[in-house]
């Protein structure tokens, strides 16, 4: 209620009245979970620097990112998913998926690159199938994805059977697993990601397609009748998405010289576990790319200084499944202390956003 | 599965030796549990320093970060069963690069000094299929096999193998399906009632895998319709198969000793270190109890014939 | 209980972090009595509203109720004690039949300890009908009119036995019959004893129903008038400080070329063969009542909608089916009647909502950086004098008329050739009200042509060039200003088109 | 899905609603009998044998039920993906029971597996409804804990059948008048639980919480314990679950249950149950349940290449719904040819 502006104040003074934000600059930028997200990340590799054995070497980092590459190439499409209240579970499919058809057709004699692009379109038709399930017909999207999760699964067992293709030429999947210079602590795929990373950010952020990303998820309603185009958006997420989960498979049949029905199986959860790390609303309308890389990031980090530390994957998976929850309760805790001061009103207003919660 | 309820790792500090990470295709899986209780019995006699880790799922790259590990925390050797020996080859090399010593057990990959083989797989092949031959004896008839996982490499050279074999040597014997319960009970029990349900004159099952064999005989046993009928065999685990055995539901059904298997890798393992053997095929080493030990062709090291278990003996081991 | 009042509040405060709702708000309403709440938009009302209903605890200051100091920790409480609210948005469950949502939380059983559905269902209809709207208790509740859904909570109250019946303005979506109907029941109740708030920002409802009027401003009580001893313009001035002149600043505009020629346009079983042209500075009003279609006919020709058949044209070019972005490249722009769903997200800040529309404009080279949104959304936020903290404020955060500005602002800031606005002032106060009018009529000035949805007659009157009556989905009557009388758009908006023609 | 219904659609929705749902659950048992008809008319013995007969009516229990508790869930506009690994744990804690406390009473024992069930139900429910933290988000969390926790406590044991009483196995085979009892047993958790959503007011007022979170608060509802009570109830399905997996497979590792959660969520879906909540019938998740059980019963017995299962089994998923979706939109487009509008 800054500007008093009873009696018609002059537009203009009024307008310099209007502070541009509500918070300090401090508070909105150390209260997010993606600064949360990234400083807890350099706390553990400090930690583990000083403390674990052998990880302060290239060699940790370039394995990490090479063992995490894939979620964290697939999970930035899926962010975008995420923020309009979608959601797209098909994707560890999808890698199965391509592995198997860019495996077939180069084994039939189709030239690599050719066959990877066969591969990738081949996703990016999943992608589609997909999106015209969710917008066209208006089925939800949690429910056409766990379709086609099984789906394309099932078609990529079902089309490699107990065959393995492994004949890929070396030189390629050495290029792929190389360090981008001797001694680099990054793989050559770290490129890929970042550039993907960029893309989709600059799209999400910095682009009047983002901002109708967001406003999807803000309210779906609202933005059609600010002229986005609703549907023609969420189909181009889907198909964006099995384009790079589908170019991820790729990757992943190359980087292990093997293509089998079952690659890819169960990234799914781990993708979205990743994005919800980094601070994305399941519910829509918030959320950062880089966050959600710095869910990724955070996770192949927990696992990388547990594996070298001796801990069994066992004790991992309850540390990935905690540290989930814990990140949440604690917004979940600092949102229940706002709450407090900003009234039920705006605890209703989360129980309208809650509303969307499952549209997905 | 893990190693032991106390957590992924065990790790053994004993004097001198080198120290020994051994990978099984996963964690509480009872077969390489098994297994990994030998090795663990020979790193002691040995002083190695042991330890297992391994992935609690079996995609196909799940157990590459355990080999980075091993690399980084610069282990002497590994032993590895690998759930997809492609998948690992790359991270084998290097580890071969960084001076470990990579033994393969239980599934061979090109990327290892040696491999530690529980039995030929012609061997396994000619026993289950010489087990069931003899029981459907002249007449033959039809038979099924029922696999574990569609992608386990060591599993589908045993299928193939005795597809060869029963053309080559069994034309009385027609092998109708091979259905996979991909290592789930509920997925293998289902895949055993469809073979027996769909194929009227099945005689037999071949279950190369101890899911599979541990459900169709579950299946059998709750079914009385079709004992008697249909005959399974298979490879599977003594713990597991006592039940059905002792209440005649199975007669016969083969495997090796896996703590055996795991006890000859870890020694194989020891002896690479050493310098006592180099993977060549000639060589020689004594694994403990178990004798001497000849490197074969293309670096493989047989663990001996299968063996078979029936009434008389399934009850003496706790594997 | 012959003096104790039924319910009193005495300085009663209530802040919101930084923003202070209610300063110091006093109430006291006798039983048998309809007692009037009016102020202007953020004056607090329905933060008392609320702080009655049990959903807001204050902060300080008196809460008696039959004499007795309560103090309601939630909903439920409030509702024990005999206190019943009816919210603007009616909150019904869209899945449970109407008859399951006059006893939600307190079904009666059978003696087999099952739901008495045949109970519920007879209580219902009695209820219903008594109430003069028979409404059939096995449907739904989805898609239930606003004004049967009101119709239901008041049902609803009053199977609960309230004695206090609470209404934020409960006729803000309703068309005249409906608000007729209302004003029916609620002197019915006050009748019957009990003590009802009626919250409205129209005047003509206030002093036709209530007995008192107690005046709000910027959260504190101004000032508890008997309706009979006080004038319109006393109200308005203790409202506003100051006295609005004119409510309807209509000034001739130019009116020139038609900007939009609608022909033909059909949508099966919503609309019928509509035809209408709007031509640049003309204010052309849709009058009709709540469910004619209004809205459906603005939404198909913005491209919302779909439609059958027909066609629509924008300065001759025409303007594509399903397409509210290609119809705003052709400089259509469409302020919706549902602020809440259409016109905002609630929960993105106040610049975010106004840039939305013209996200693709304000881009350079196809990016876009907040730097380039800021200074839009702080004009139009200030042109439009919206009150609010910082232009990251929630939309959710402002008073509905702070709310409806922005929308405004939204839509303007496209500067649109064609603005169509499907009721403006729903829910603001006069000030405001008076400001949106000037607003439209200034932009009518500039060469902007507006197509206006009103249910308010005075508004069409006031405003319009010409009226449009829509009856059923179909133009029944089309009057120029001077013949436009209430009862000509009346007649024509509930009689066959032959007689109306 | 985040479509949005301008009025007159919704309009149609309210008359049509019910003939709908009805319309679904009558297909699904066309669905049923088609397939079941398909496999007996090529293997008589899938029906006409003893045991074709017996696996046909219990090998779905186990989804019925855990799908049983996910409706729930979705109804109130959650869900919970940590059914798998509740089933898991409380499977073995069952197994583990009976072999480390010698004649312990069997009745005992399984209200020790549900009521652990039900515990691991509970976490999630206060965490999601004192937080109002995602459900999502937090079950994915408890799926990876819980599993982890299997994994860690069960390590390489594993159930033995010799652990289980003689009467504890044979349960699972046991039946009356040629019915399995587990069946019967479930379809009596069935009818109650549709007893208690649909016709006492707790049921309501769970369909009231999905229907409207919003009026739900303002009406006082009582959101926290309706969200906990969904949860609770989830997870006790998910235990009884583990049970019935025991006693029909009278085995079990750490990695028992893994991937039901999304078998259940797409039982409750083909079902009927509207992901955003507030709809949906009981018995259709049942018969949802039951149909996809009896489509990964029958292909092996239909002789499909294990290989292709799968795929088939997606098409099923994806068709089914899509066929419901297909009739809905047809229905409205006729209506609204009929000008049904209002
Ligand atoms: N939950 C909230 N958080 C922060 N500020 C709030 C909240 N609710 C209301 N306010 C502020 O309190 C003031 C009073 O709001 P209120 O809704 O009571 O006004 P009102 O009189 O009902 O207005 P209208 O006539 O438009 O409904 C407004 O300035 C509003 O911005
Ligand atoms: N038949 C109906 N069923 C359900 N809701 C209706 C119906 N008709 C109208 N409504 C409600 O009343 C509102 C106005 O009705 P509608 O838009 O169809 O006609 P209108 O003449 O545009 O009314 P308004 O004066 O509100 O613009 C709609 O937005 C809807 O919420
Ligand atoms: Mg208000
Ligand atoms: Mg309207």
């Amino acid at each position: 209620m800054s500007a008093d502006t009873a009696g018609g104040t002059a537009a203009d003074n009024a307008a310099a009245q209007y502070r541009r934000h509500g918070r300090p600059l401090w508070r909105r930028l150390l209260l997010r979970t993606e600064t949360a997200i990234i400083i807890a990340t350099i706390l553990l590799i400090v930690i583990a620097i000083t403390t674990v054995p052998y990880f302060a070497q290239p060699y940790t980092y370039l394995t990490m990112i090479l063992n995490s590459a894939p979620i964290l190439l697939m999970l930035i499409p899926v962010t975008l998913i995420i923020i309009t209240g979608d959601i797209d579970l098909s994707v560890g499919s999808v890698v199965g998926f391509s592995s198997a058809i860019f495996g077939l057709t180069y084994q039939a004699g189709v030239p690599l690159s050719l066959a990877a692009v066969i591969a990738i379109v081949g996703g990016g038709l999943v992608g589609v199938l997909n999106g015209v399930l969710v917008t066209v017909v208006g089925l939800p999207s949690l429910a056409v994805t766990i379709g086609t999760l099984a789906l394309f699964r099932g078609i990529a067992v079902g089309l490699l059977g107990t065959t393995a293709i492994t004949g890929f030429p070396s030189d390629v999947t050495k290029f792929v697993g190389a360090p981008l210079f001797v001694g680099a602590p990054v793989p050559m795929v770290t490129v890929a990601i970042i550039a993907v990373a960029i893309a989709f950010a600059v799209l999400l952020h910095f682009t009047p397609f983002g901002r109708g990303v967001f406003a999807i998820g803000l309210s779906a309603e609202t933005a059609a009748f600010s002229g986005v185009r609703v549907n023609r958006t969420r189909l181009t997420l889907f198909i964006l998405s099995g384009l790079v989960a589908s170019a991820t498979g790729v990757y992943y049949t190359l980087q292990y010289s093997n293509a089998i029905g079952t690659n890819g199986f169960g990234f799914e959860l781990q993708v979205v576990t990743a994005i919800v790390l980094g601070g994305v609303s399941i519910w829509g309308g918030r959320g950062t790319i880089l966050g959600a890389l710095a869910g990724g990031v955070l996770i192949a980090t927990l696992n990388k200084t547990l594996q070298l530390a001796g801990i069994g994957s066992d004790t991992i998976s309850i540390v990935t499944g905690a540290t989930l929850i814990f990140s949440v309760v604690v917004a979940g805790i600092a949102g229940f202390l706002s709450r407090r001061r900003r009234s039920k009103a705006s605890a209703i207003a989360a129980g309208v956003e809650k509303h969307r919660a499952l549209h997905v | 599965g893990c190693a032991a309820p106390t957590g992924g790792s065990t790790g053994t500090d004993a004097a001198g030796g080198g120290s020994l990470t051994v990978i099984p295709k996963s964690l509480g899986n009872k077969y390489f549990e098994a297994s990994d209780k030998g090795a663990k019995a020979a790193a002691d006699e040995l002083g190695l320093d042991f330890s297992e880790v391994g992935p609690t799922s079996t995609g196909s790259a799940d157990q590459v970060p355990f080999i980075q590990t091993a690399i980084q925390t610069g282990q002497k050797a590994i032993a590895i069963a690998a759930n997809d020996p492609a998948a690992v080859c790359n991270d084998l090399k290097a580890a071969q690069d960084a001076g470990v010593k990579v033994v393969a057990f239980d599934t061979d990959t090109d990327c290892r000094d040696i491999f530690i083989n529980q039995a030929t797989v012609d061997g396994i092949a000619q026993g289950l299929v010489d087990l069931t031959a003899a029981h459907l004896g002249a007449e033959g008839g039809t038979i099924a096999i029922l696999s574990g996982g569609a992608n386990a490499a060591n599993l589908n050279a045993w299928v193939n193998a005795m597809t060869a074999l029963i053309k080559a040597e069994h034309p009385e014997i027609t092998i109708a399906q091979v259905a996979y319960g991909e290592d789930v009970d509920q997925k293998a029990y289902q895949a055993a009632q469809g073979l027996m349900q769909s194929i009227p004159d099945l005689k037999a099952i071949i279950a190369p895998d101890t899911v599979s064999v541990k459900e169709a005989a579950h299946y059998l046993s709750d079914t009385p319709q079709f004992q008697g009928k249909v005959w399974v065999t298979g490879l599977g685990l003594p713990s597991e198969m006592a039940t059905y055995v002792t209440s005649g539901i199975i007669e016969q059904f083969g495997l090796w000793n896996p703590e055996d298997l795991g006890f000859l890798a870890t020694y194989a393992a020891d002896a690479l270190v050493q310098g006592t053997i180099t993977g060549k095929e000639g060589d020689t080493f004594t694994a403990g109890k178990l004798g001497e030990f000849t490197v074969g062709a293309g670096g493989e090291v047989v663990l001996g014939p299968m063996f078979v278990f029936d009434k008389s003996n399934v009850g003496d081991f706790s594997f | 209980m012959t003096d104790t009042a039924l319910l009193e509040l005495h300085g009663v405060t209530k802040s919101f972090g930084a923003v202070a709702a209610l300063v110091s708000a006093d109430l006291t309403l006798q039983a048998g009595s309809i007692h009037a709440v009016i102020g202007e938009n953020g004056a607090g009302k329905s933060t008392l509203v609320k702080i009655i209903g049990g959903l807001y605890r204050r902060d300080g200051g008196e809460f008696l109720l039959e004499g007795e100091s309560v103090d309601f920790h939630n909903t439920r409480e409030a509702k024990a004690a005999g206190i019943a609210v009816i919210y603007q948005e009616p909150t019904l469950f869209p899945d449970l039949s109407v008859a399951e949502n006059l006893f939600v939380g307190r079904q009666p059983y059978t003696r087999f300890g099952a739901l008495d559905r045949a109970k519920m269902r007879r209580e219902t209809r009695e209820l219903t009908q008594r109430l003069g709207v028979p409404i059939d208790p096995d449907r739904e509740a989805r898609g239930l009119s606003i004004a049967d859904q009101q119709v239901v909570e008041i049902a609803k109250s009053i199977s609960v036995g309230a004695k206090v019946i609470v209404m934020d303005e409960p006729t803000a979506a309703l068309s005249g019959v409906e608000v007729e109907r209302l004003m029916g029941i609620a002197r019915q109740l006050r009748d019957e004893g009990k003590g009802l708030i009626f919250i409205s920002h129209r005047f003509d409802e206030v002093f036709a129903l209530c007995d008192v009027i107690t005046v709000m401003r910027d959260g504190s009580y101004v000032a508890t008038n008997s309706t009979t001893s006080t004038t319109e313009d006393e109200i308005i001035h203790q409202m506003v400080g100051r006295s609005v002149d004119n409510l309807y600043p209509k000034q001739d505009a130019q009116i020139g070329e038609p900007v939009i020629e609608v022909e033909h346009l059909t949508s099966v079983g919503v609309f019928d063969d509509v035809s209408f042209t709007v031509r640049s500075g003309e204010i052309v009003c849709l009058a009709g009542l709540v469910g004619a279609g209004r809205s459906e006919i603005a939404r198909a020709v913005f491209g919302v909608d779909p439609y059958d058949s027909g066609s629509v044209r924008m300065n001759g070019v025409s303007v594509p089916k399903k397409n509210p972005a290609a119809a705003m490249r052709l400089g259509i722009g469409f302020v919706p009647e549902d602020r809440r769903k259409q016109g905002l997200a609630m929960t993105a800040g106040v610049q975010t909502n106004i840039t939305l529309a013209i996200r693709e404009k304000l881009a350079r080279f196809g990016f876009i950086i907040d730097s380039l949104e800021e200074p839009s959304a702080r004009t139009w936020a200030a042109r439009l004098q919206v009150k609010m903290y910082a232009l990251d404020t929630e939309a959710q955060m402002l008073s509905g008329g702070n709310q409806q500005k922005v929308v405004l602002g939204k839509w303007l800031a496209t500067r649109p050739k064609l603005l169509i606005v499907d009721e403006p002032t729903r829910g603001i106060d006069v000030g405001t009200k008076a400001e949106v009018h000037r607003l439209l009529s200034e932009l009518a000035g500039t060469g902007v042509a507006l197509l206006m949805i009103s249910s308010e007659l005075p508004e069409v009157m006031g405003m319009a060039d010409r009226v449009l009556v829509v009856r059923e989905g179909r133009i029944t009557a089309e009057l120029p200003r001077a013949t436009a009388t209430p009862q000509n758009v009346m007649y024509a908006a509930t009689h066959a088109p032959e007689v109306a023609a | 899905m985040i479509v949005t219904h301008t009025v007159p659609l919704g309009v149609q929705r309210r008359s049509l609603l019910g003939r709908i749902v009805r319309a679904r659950e009558v297909g699904l048992i066309i669905l049923i009998l088609a397939l079941v008809a398909l496999t007996t008319v090529t293997q008589p013995g899938f029906l006409f044998s003893e045991g074709g007969w017996r696996e046909l009516l219990r090998q779905p229990t186990i989804l019925i039920l855990i799908a049983l508790g996910q409706a729930i869930v979705i109804i109130t506009r959650n869900i919970d993906l940590s059914v798998g690994s509740t089933l898991c744990l409380s499977a073995y804690a069952a197994g583990s029971l009976f072999a480390n406390v010698p004649g312990i009473p069997i009745p005992l024992v399984i209200l020790c597996g549900v009521a652990l069930g039900a515990f691991l139900g509970l976490v999630n429910g206060l965490l999601v409804a004192f937080l109002r933290v995602p459900s999502l988000v937090i079950t994915l969390g408890t799926l990876y804990t819980y599993r982890g926790i299997a994994i860690l406590w069960i390590g390489p044991h594993f159930i033995r059948s010799s652990w289980l009483p003689e009467d504890y196995r044979s349960f699972g085979t046991l039946q009356f008048l040629g019915v399995p009892v587990l069946l019967i047993v479930v379809a009596i958790i069935v009818l109650v639980i549709g007893w208690l959503m649909t016709s006492r007011r707790l049921g309501r007022d769970l369909y009231a919480l999905g229907s409207n979170p919003e009026a739900a608060t303002l009406f006082g509802l009582g959101e926290r314990r309706l969200t906990v009570t969904a949860f609770v109830a989830s997870g006790a399905l998910a235990g009884l679950g583990g049970l019935v997996y025991l006693a029909i497979f009278a085995t079990g590792d750490a990695q028992v249950g893994t991937g039901y959660e999304l078998q259940a969520v797409a039982a409750a879906v083909v079902g009927g149950v509207a992901i955003v909540g507030g709809s949906g019938t009981i018995w259709g998740v049942a018969l949802g349940a039951f149909f996809l059980a009896t489509i990964s019963n029958a292909l092996p017995v239909l002789g499909v290449p294990s290989l292709w299962q799968q795929s088939i089994v997606g098409v099923l998923i994806v068709g089914a719904i899509l066929l419901d979706r297909i009739v809905f939109i047809t229905r409205i487009r006729r209506a609204k040819r009929n000008g049904s509008a209002s």
